[in-house]
């Protein structure tokens, strides 16, 4: 029949007519992502920006910055957010304080996600006997509770702005492991890959070209998402004092220094909180939107 | 099954080997002493050295773990260095405590998260869908020591409906339970709501719908106990969390509890303390997991067990 | 005025930390130091409220001219609590317990001016040589070399009297079944939770105590302790006022009368490693002491604190009133740097405890530091580790002793001393963290310590004095404050303030305090 | 066919049902109408996305909410429009009134009820009875529609029944309350033929029981012939044709529908045919392709694959899939070699192990090269010889590459080509399997079923391989689609002299395009021959089961009667150290082997 090598029409249904917009185009749409980049944004900008916009230096114990018996002053003219225990600025703080708490939240979970991937993908798609070790090793620190081996480890190796990042990442890298070494588990036996070894593709050129690829949607969820756990578990660190040392201010050291306070200088646990719980949050909300943008099962499935 | 069983429980022993090995050598290598720490300040040198031959910290490492390793096969976890008392005497008494906490915590995650998502899936989309997503992601977010502090400050000094923390009662039970609840609660319902959308498109719910039956029985008897499935599974996970979770609540709330041992462990370098609670919590993981791979298969007649 | 009190009622104490062990030769801590104090007797005590030594097992003692051989007669008919009467033998075996290193006491070494105290330390004997029954109500105890505070020591709880079979019988655990021949029993205890003492109907003091039972709830944090008081659950919360309620309880008028107030026998301080560089330099030392704003950390603490400027507190004998120590002088602290050659200033850590308000009081100290030239960078660890830093000769060139800080054992100047700051001390692992050694004060320490006859305490006494000014000379510390005791009660309770913030029954005398509705 | 009584039991008019897409309401359903007779059997045919699901669906007001909705339009049951009913009374009448019975057999139950519960809560659902009595008349619908031991099957889950058996147990539960109208989408597509054939008979006897209404929504124009007493074509969205059975299949007025009958292979169309013959045509394929050269260009023989299933305390070998078992065959150079058989036979898996992809034992030589115990390197050269097509060409896809770096992937590997070299032959390529080389940057998911097939035979085709192993290339195909695909499957062998090992179950498609058919059953040949000697005179039972179940579009050739198998689909599963007992093939002339002791 002469039909036989005409090309049949694309159906409209199997995919959207329109070629959808980019990453950035579909997060820009949703309009909980879209606050959720928007404090991101403005969180990193005047964390970059703090030396210059800050109104006092962060650990400057201003003369009039406490009463004469020594009282943190409220939100006032001059301390717009008041001040802390020691009369410094807490909006300056919380402005440096942003720059630690990004530093640790975007340093910690990148090496946590570096490692974890890279443990993932090894035990994943070589297997073996390394890939088995891995992944006992893996279990073994499933085993731990998370918090109470970031604690040992912190206190083991006097805490610094870099010990807690190490500290951290040493924690968080054990569930991102387990997800990729089941993403690659399963990627490695879907069909594509098999198709792949049919036509000779030897191990490198499938993890290189056909698996890593599809990793990376995971990675870059898991890259925002963790950012978030990473905040909350060195603010966590903090409040429990072994988080970065004084005076470098990190959210949640602020919330230490001042936490008992919170009766008569709430302002003190209440503005960090705050912005602890909104950093976090768009962490969150972002992620989640990527995982939903990202997540190929999502797709076709319109 | 029985096979299956052994051949856990066979792993999870080899595991909190491990586990008991990592942390030996950890704590090993905090340079606290502790044969000065019970000496006191104004000991002389041969009164530390006795005490550390007492304890058998001049033995190489590996003999020390020997020794740490078979008191521990006879249920022995040591001694306190400070409290001076036995560990497991010092965790069996704090741990009903704790154990009561998370079993609250568990309860109201799931209460909280289930209700949210399911309720959220149901009205898809609506205003009181992004509320309550809204809410889940804030719940998810919150530091817990922020929510303590919170709850603490709103609902027991402020408005008096609870009593500012302590334990025996069910009233000093609910402010903690929630705190250590609200991240989990957080998760579920974002977790439950995903889940009930994609049972809900799947085909044996139209099925249902086919065969005339009432929405509420849909939603209740099709829906509901398919969308848990993955629910369950996290369950064993969440021992974890709530293990790191304790800390931070009791000290918060002043609850009786292995955190508030732990910390005050930590705080003084009580190792053996923090050996005991690694490897019990270590235990409640491994245990909690396997606990939760057990009760998959009755939920979900296709699991099987091998 | 004590006599005309009732007794009865009884009252319910809180305290943050977990009380260890009540075992009087080993408890060491803040919370148990006088719940064993009130569970147990020794030979001598203090009379409540003061620094005053008197007689209380010990009827009466005598001591020999060269002060080396003290005998005590002991009260006849006192009981421990399970019924059996106390007799030379019961005094002699708990001494001997106290500095066996089997029972891993941290008092031993307090005991050891006594014959044959190195003997039993080395483990070459089980008993103290020195220590002899007379007779079932006389002891006799020899001494290695002449100590004028060997009865402050015998007033320690280290020095407590215990029953053997009692011991012996609870083993290990005898901290956990504590029984004595004190103002209270121990009727109830839940690990982590709840300890309850009740009064020991056969104390052998008429009229003491007047509670009839004392509550201990532990693991409260001191903040939701003074919120629960304030509701009427609590009637002493132990740790006093936290920081955070200072200003708000101090101002509200409906705790006037009810807030107490003390010095402490208590110096907090900043000591410098006299063997890391630039501390080995005195002119260094002396500029850091110059540097501190000590008027300003009182402030950042609320004003919980007075000044101090040299090393004995006060209230302690051998406290020099006249001495002015270093003044805040920023400018002449530069000069010292640049006579040091550091006129660049110098970078350095200080160590600190992490718990509040040590932290923060390091800032302060930071900043000041800054003010200098002296970039000082701060290490908040646990107080194991910081002490841990300390006892190394090369570890910590600074240390803010806050929180850890050196509470006087007894009310004499030589403890201030010997353990901090004399040259036996700076070892490794000790508590000499400025590694500070003067022979020279040694020698003249020990000769003052020689001076048993108490007629000559005054004059041992300006010895010290004499003594601790030569250390304020060579600056190995700067002394910063001595803390003041802040607390309150309920209206439930009352005592006097010497009662519940009592100098040696640290921190509350319980077995003065009565309950305000059996009056 | 008999005379209808003139009273419809439902009477759809003027239906319009709308899919909300990014780009406004597309409408799916386009003014349909037609009427349903008592006792009568519709079907409704035409290719995927014709709107055949929404119809049924919108009648069940079971549509997707809120991505679809029916617009307009009325369907009167029982006097009353079900498009105007408030929910509750049209639930009522679900189940009921009318029942419905999905596509996919495996879905459809939910997997975590019992099949009883799940079968007495539909009549709880409309009658008042207790559960005793729900549960004895459950029992009694399962044993009508043939399952054994019904009183077990109550107890069981549905992952625990076969895929024939699940779609029984739904047949069961739409029967359950007596509804006048039976809707039925594609009831039997996910089955094998001889099941197909059973479900088909079932509904059949139970309507003529019930004295039902049925609705049946099929692709297959084999099932239509069979069953319906009148048809409906559409396309997209429209009924384009509408009439009695036979008068669609001998005299269709529609262009459309002539092509579509057209494109359906019919068993038995090649009856004394020697050659294979081009889709879609009635001219047999030029018959120069006699076997010149008699040489095996694959040789197989004594092939077996196992799969270990681990368990036990040290997660020893308890149980053995015994997927093929000792199986010998041979492909010539230009020849098909067709291998059908039911699923889970073995056939996918004797493809992969020519491929190297699985654990084998036996001997496989290709193109004169033993490939036992190859490793990936060594098996590299080849690999140019052969090539296969996988079952589904959507997975074996990486869906993130473009299609044109997929298809020039081979050429990079084996480093035959490189840069704008690969990116001409890659043009080249498409242009021969009917792609336009514009399409190269596009990824797969851009394109339909008959594409992404192709996309994979110009992958395979790229190596310029000797043999190309086509697993179910077609099967998931409109048979308009499949006609192309097949045809040119063919037209690159008359070129290219390629063999192919063409894996299937579908008989019909298998008799048009083989030399020879090898028929598989648990993992061991059957029967083996040529394409004259299986189909014309099939020896084997298993092979004339296979033949006398594939549903022939032809109305005139209905069959009455079905057979009805009992009992359960025996499993290749074994306890380790057992074995299923190998067949012996006896050679009854010209290489006709046929199993003569099974
Ligand atoms: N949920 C939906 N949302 C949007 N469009 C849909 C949806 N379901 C189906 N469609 C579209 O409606 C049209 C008709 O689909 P329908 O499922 O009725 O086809 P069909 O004839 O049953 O095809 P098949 O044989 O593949 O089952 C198709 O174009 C399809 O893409
Ligand atoms: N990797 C594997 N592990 C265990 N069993 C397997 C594996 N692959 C296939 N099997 C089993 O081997 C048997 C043969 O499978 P195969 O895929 O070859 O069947 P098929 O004839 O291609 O069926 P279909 O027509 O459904 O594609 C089946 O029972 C299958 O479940
Ligand atoms: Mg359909
Ligand atoms: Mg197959
Ligand atoms: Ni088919």
């Amino acid at each position: 029949m002469s039909v036989a090598t005409a090309p049949e029409p694309v159906p409209a249904a199997r995919h959207a007519p329109f070629q959808p917009p980019g990453i950035v185009g579909q997060l820009l749409r949703r309009p909980l992502a879209l606050f959720g980049l928007v404090v991101i944004l403005a969180i990193v900008v005047l964390a970059v920006t703090a030396p210059w916009i800050v109104p006092f230096d962060p650990n400057e114990q201003t003369f009039d910055g406490l009463t004469l018996e020594g009282s943190p002053l409220a939100p006032n003219a001059r301390f717009w957010l008041g001040t802390d225990l020691l009369g410094r600025d807490l909006l300056s703080r919380l402005l440096y304080g942003a720059r630690t708490s990004l530093l640790i939240g975007i340093a910690a979970n990148g090496i946590a996600v570096a490692i974890g991937a890279f443990v993932g993908i090894v035990a994943g798609f070589f297997g073996g006997i390394v890939g088995a070790a891995l992944m006992r090793f893996t279990d073994l620190m499933m085993a731990f509770p998370a918090l109470l081996l970031a604690i040992v480890l912190a206190a083991l190796f006097h805490p610094s702005l870099w010990i807690v990042v190490l500290v951290i990442a040493m924690v968080n890298w054990v569930q991102v492991a387990r997800i990729i070494y089941t993403e690659t588990r399963s990627l490695a036996q879907r069909e594509f890959i098999e198709a792949e070894r049919g036509l000779g593709a030897g191990n490198a050129r499938i993890l290189f070209r056909h698996v890593l690829p599809h990793l990376l949607s995971t990675v870059v969820v898991w890259g925002t998402l963790g950012i978030s756990t990473t905040t909350l578990l060195e603010a966590t660190l903090s409040y429990l004092g072994i988080g970065v040392q004084p005076p470098t201010p990190s959210w949640g050291n602020i919330i230490f220094e001042n936490q008992t306070y919170f009766t008569s200088a709430p302002w003190l646990v209440f503005f960090p909180g705050l912005v602890i719980i909104l950093l976090a949050l768009s962490f969150n909300l972002v992620g989640d939107a990527l995982r939903d943008i990202l997540d190929p099962t999502q797709k076709g499935r319109h | 099954m029985a096979a299956y069983l052994l051949r856990r429980l066979i792993q999870a022993v080899l595991i909190l080997l491990g586990v008991s090995i990592v942390t030996f050598l950890l704590l090993f290598l905090v340079p606290a002493d502790p044969a000065r720490q019970i000496a006191g300040r104004s000991a002389t040198p041969a009164m530390v050295e006795s005490i550390r031959e007492q304890l058998g910290l001049n033995l190489p490492i590996y003999q020390q773990y020997w020794r740490y390793l078979s008191a521990l096969l006879h249920g022995d976890l040591g001694r306190s260095y400070l409290q001076r008392t036995d560990v497991s005497t010092l965790v069996w008494a704090r741990l009903p405590a704790s154990l009561l906490l998370m079993a609250g915590g568990i309860v109201c995650e799931l209460v909280l998260g289930l209700t949210m998502g399911l309720v959220a899936a149901l009205r898809r989309n609506s205003r009181l869908d992004q509320g309550l997503m809204i809410a889940s992601f804030v719940g998810v977010s919150a530091p817990q020591f922020v929510v303590g502090i919170l709850l603490l400050y709103v609902f027991a000094v402020k408005l008096n409906w609870f009593p500012i923390g302590g334990y025996g009662s069910f009233s000093q039970l609910v402010l903690p339970s929630l705190t250590l609840g609200v991240l989990g609660a957080g998760w579920y319902s974002r977790m439950m709501r995903s889940a009930m959308l994609d049972v809900l498109r799947q085909d044996y719910i139209r099925t249902a719908r086919a065969k005339g039956l009432a929405r509420l029985r849909v939603i209740f008897r099709h829906a509901v106990p398919n969308a848990i499935l993955p629910i369950v599974a996290m369950i064993g996970i969440d021992v974890g969390i709530f293990m790191s979770g304790i800390v931070v609540v009791e000290s918060v709330y002043g609850w009786p509890g292995i955190g508030q041992l732990t910390w005050q462990a930590i705080q003084r370098v009580d190792i053996p303390i923090i050996m005991g609670v690694t490897l019990i919590s270590a235990c409640a993981i491994v245990l909690g997991n396997l606990l939760a791979d057990l009760i998959a298969p009755m939920i979900d007649p296709r699991i099987k067990l091998r | 005025f004590e006599e005309n009190i009732k007794q009865g009622g009884s009252m319910v104490v809180t305290y943050k930390d977990d009380v260890a062990t009540l075992d009087p030769a080993i408890g060491y801590d803040w919370q148990n130091w006088s719940m064993i104090k009130s569970l147990f007797t020794r030979l001598m005590d203090y009379e409540p409220g003061t620094s005053k030594l008197t007689k209380d097992l010990a009827d009466d003692y005598t001591v020999s001219p060269d002060g080396l051989v003290y005998t005590f007669k002991l009260h006849h008919g006192v009981k421990f609590t399970n019924g059996r009467e106390l007799t030379a033998d019961d005094v002699k075996y708990s001494l001997d317990r106290a500095t066996n290193p089997k029972t891993q006491s941290p008092g031993a070494s307090f005991f050891k001016s006594i014959k044959g105290y190195d003997d039993i330390a080395g483990g070459k004997a089980d008993t103290l040589a020195g220590v002899s029954v007379v007779d079932p109500y006389t002891v006799k105890i020899e001494l290695a070399h002449a100590d004028a505070t060997i009865l402050q020591v015998l007033a320690l709880n280290f020095a407590s009297v215990v029953p053997k079979e009692e011991v012996e019988k609870a083993g290990a655990d005898f901290g956990k079944h504590p029984v004595g021949s004190g103002a209270f029993k121990l009727s109830e205890w839940t690990l982590g939770q709840r300890i309850v003492f009740e009064r020991n109907k056969d104390y052998f003091k008429a009229g003491v105590p007047k509670l009839d039972q004392v509550t201990f709830e532990v693991g409260q944090e001191p903040v939701v302790a003074l919120l629960r008081m304030q509701r009427g659950e609590v009637d002493l919360p132990g740790d006093g006022i936290p920081p955070a309620k200072y200003m708000e309880v101090t101002k509200d008028p409906a705790y006037q009368g009810r807030i107490l107030r003390t010095a402490d026998l208590k110096t907090s301080y900043i000591t410098m490693n006299t063997r890391m560089k630039p501390f080995d330099d005195v002119r260094v030392r002396k500029a850091v002491n110059m540097a501190i704003n000590k008027d300003r950390i009182v402030r950042v603490i609320n004003g919980r604190a007075t000044p101090a400027n040299q090393v004995l507190p006060p209230d302690m004998p051998g406290y020099d009133k006249d001495y002015k120590g270093y003044s805040y002088d920023p400018a002449k602290a530069k000069d010292l740097l640049k006579e040091a050659g550091l006129a660049d200033g110098f970078e350095t850590t200080i160590f600190t405890n992490n718990t509040d308000p040590n932290p923060r009081i390091t800032q302060a100290i930071q900043q000041d530091l800054a003010a200098v030239g002296i970039k000082a960078t701060i290490k908040a660890l646990d107080q194991a580790n910081v002490i841990a830093a300390g006892g190394e000769p090369d570890q910590a060139p600074m240390i803010w002793s806050g929180g850890m800080a050196w509470g006087a054992d007894f009310p004499d100047p030589s403890d201030f001393y010997g353990p901090i700051l004399s040259c036996a001390s700076a070892t490794k692992g000790g508590w000499n963290w400025s590694w500070y050694c003067n022979k020279d004060l040694d020698q003249q320490g020990l000769d003052a310590d020689a001076m048993a006859d108490p007629a000559k305490a005054e004059e041992r006494y300006a010895k010290w004095k004499g003594i601790f000014d030569k250390v304020m000379d060579d600056a190995p510390w700067v002394p910063v404050f001595n803390d003041a005791r802040i607390s309150v009660h309920s209206p439930k309770i009352g005592g006097s303030d010497a009662q519940f913030l009592d100098l040696v029954h640290q921190p509350v005398n319980y077995d003065y305090i009565y309950a305000t509705d059996v009056q | 066919m008999s005379q209808m009584p003139a009273t419809p039991v439902l009477s759809v008019r003027d239906l319009r049902t709308q899919v909300a897409t990014p780009s406004g309401p597309r409408t799916v359903v386009d003014g349909l109408s037609f009427d349903l007779m008592p006792g009568e059997t519709l079907c409704i045919a035409g290719e995927s996305g014709s709107g055949k699901s929404m119809t049924a669906l919108s009648l069940m007001r079971l549509l997707p909410e809120p991505m679809a909705r029916v617009a307009s339009g009325s369907a009167i049951f029982g006097g009353r429009d079900l498009m105007a009913l408030p929910e509750e009374e049209m639930r009522k009448i679900r189940g009921d009134g009318i029942a419905m019975i999905f596509q996919e057999p495996m879905t459809s139950l939910n997997p975590v009820l019992t099949v009883g519960k799940q079968l007495t809560e539909a009549i709880l659902a409309h009658r008042d009875v207790g559960a005793g009595e729900a549960r004895k008349t459950a029992a009694e619908m399962l044993r009508k529609v043939r399952i054994s031991d019904p009183e077990r099957r109550l107890r069981q889950y549905p992952h625990e029944l076969s895929g024939g058996m699940r779609q029984r147990v739904m047949i069961a539960m739409a029967l359950v309350c007596g509804p006048k109208v039976l809707i039925a989408d594609e009831p039997t597509t996910a089955l094998d033929v001889t099941v197909q054939a059973q479900i088909l008979g079932l509904i059949r006897d139970l309507q003529r029981d019930f004295g039902t209404s049925v609705i049946l929504i099929t692709h297959d124009m084999g099932v239509v012939a069979e069953m319906a007493n009148r048809v409906m074509v559409m396309r997209e969205g429209r009924v384009i044709e509408n009439g009695p059975v036979a008068e669609i299949f001998h005299a269709p007025r529609q262009d459309y529908t002539r092509e579509l009958l057209a494109a359906v292979p019919r068993l038995g169309a090649m009856t004394g045919r020697e050659g294979p013959m081009r889709a879609g045509t009635v001219e047999p394929v030029a018959a120069g392709r006699t076997l010149t050269n008699p040489a095996p260009l694959v040789e197989v023989s004594d092939l077996t694959v196992r799969f270990d299933i681990k368990g036990g305390l040290l997660q020893r070998t308890v149980q053995r899939v015994h997927a093929v078992e000792g199986i010998n065959f041979a492909i010539r150079p230009a020849e098909t070699l067709a291998l059908v058989g039911e699923s889970g036979c073995g056939k996918s898996t004797t493809g992969r192990a020519l491929m190297n992809l699985v654990p084998w034992q036996g001997d496989i030589r290709i193109a004169g090269r033993n490939t036992a115990g190859l490793t990936s390197q060594t098996m590299k050269p080849v690999r140019r010889d052969i090539q296969m097509i996988f079952q589904d060409p959507f997975a074996s896809l990486d869906p993130r590459k473009t299609v044109g770096s997929l298809v020039g992937e081979p050429l990079a590997i084996h480093e035959l080509a490189s840069g704008r070299e690969i990116r001409e032959k890659v043009a080249w390529l498409f242009e021969r399997v009917g792609l336009s080389p514009e399409q190269m940057s596009r990824h797969p998911h851009e394109f339909s079923g008959g594409q992404r097939q192709r996309i994979c035979i110009a992958r395979a085709l790229s190596l310029s391989p000797k043999v190309i192993v086509a697993d179910e290339s077609v099967s998931a195909l409109d048979v308009s689609v499949q006609a192309r695909v097949l045809d040119l499957l063919q037209e690159l062998q008359d070129e290219l002299g390629i063999s192919y090992l063409f894996i299937s179950h579908d008989m019909a498609v298998v008799e048009q395009i083989s030399h020879r058919v090898a028929v598989m059953y648990l993992g061991q040949i059957v029967e083996i021959g040529t394409r004259a000697q299986v189909f014309e005179d099939p020896r084997h039972p298993y092979t004339k089961r296979l033949i006398s179940a594939v549903p022939i579009a032809d109305p005139s050739r209905r069959r009455e009667h079905f057979k009805q198998l009992e009992g359960e689909v025996p499993s290749p599963l074994w306890p380790a150290g057992s074995g299923p007992e190998r067949v012996r093939l006896t050679d009854i002339g010209d290489g006709h082997a046929v199993a003569l002791n099974a």
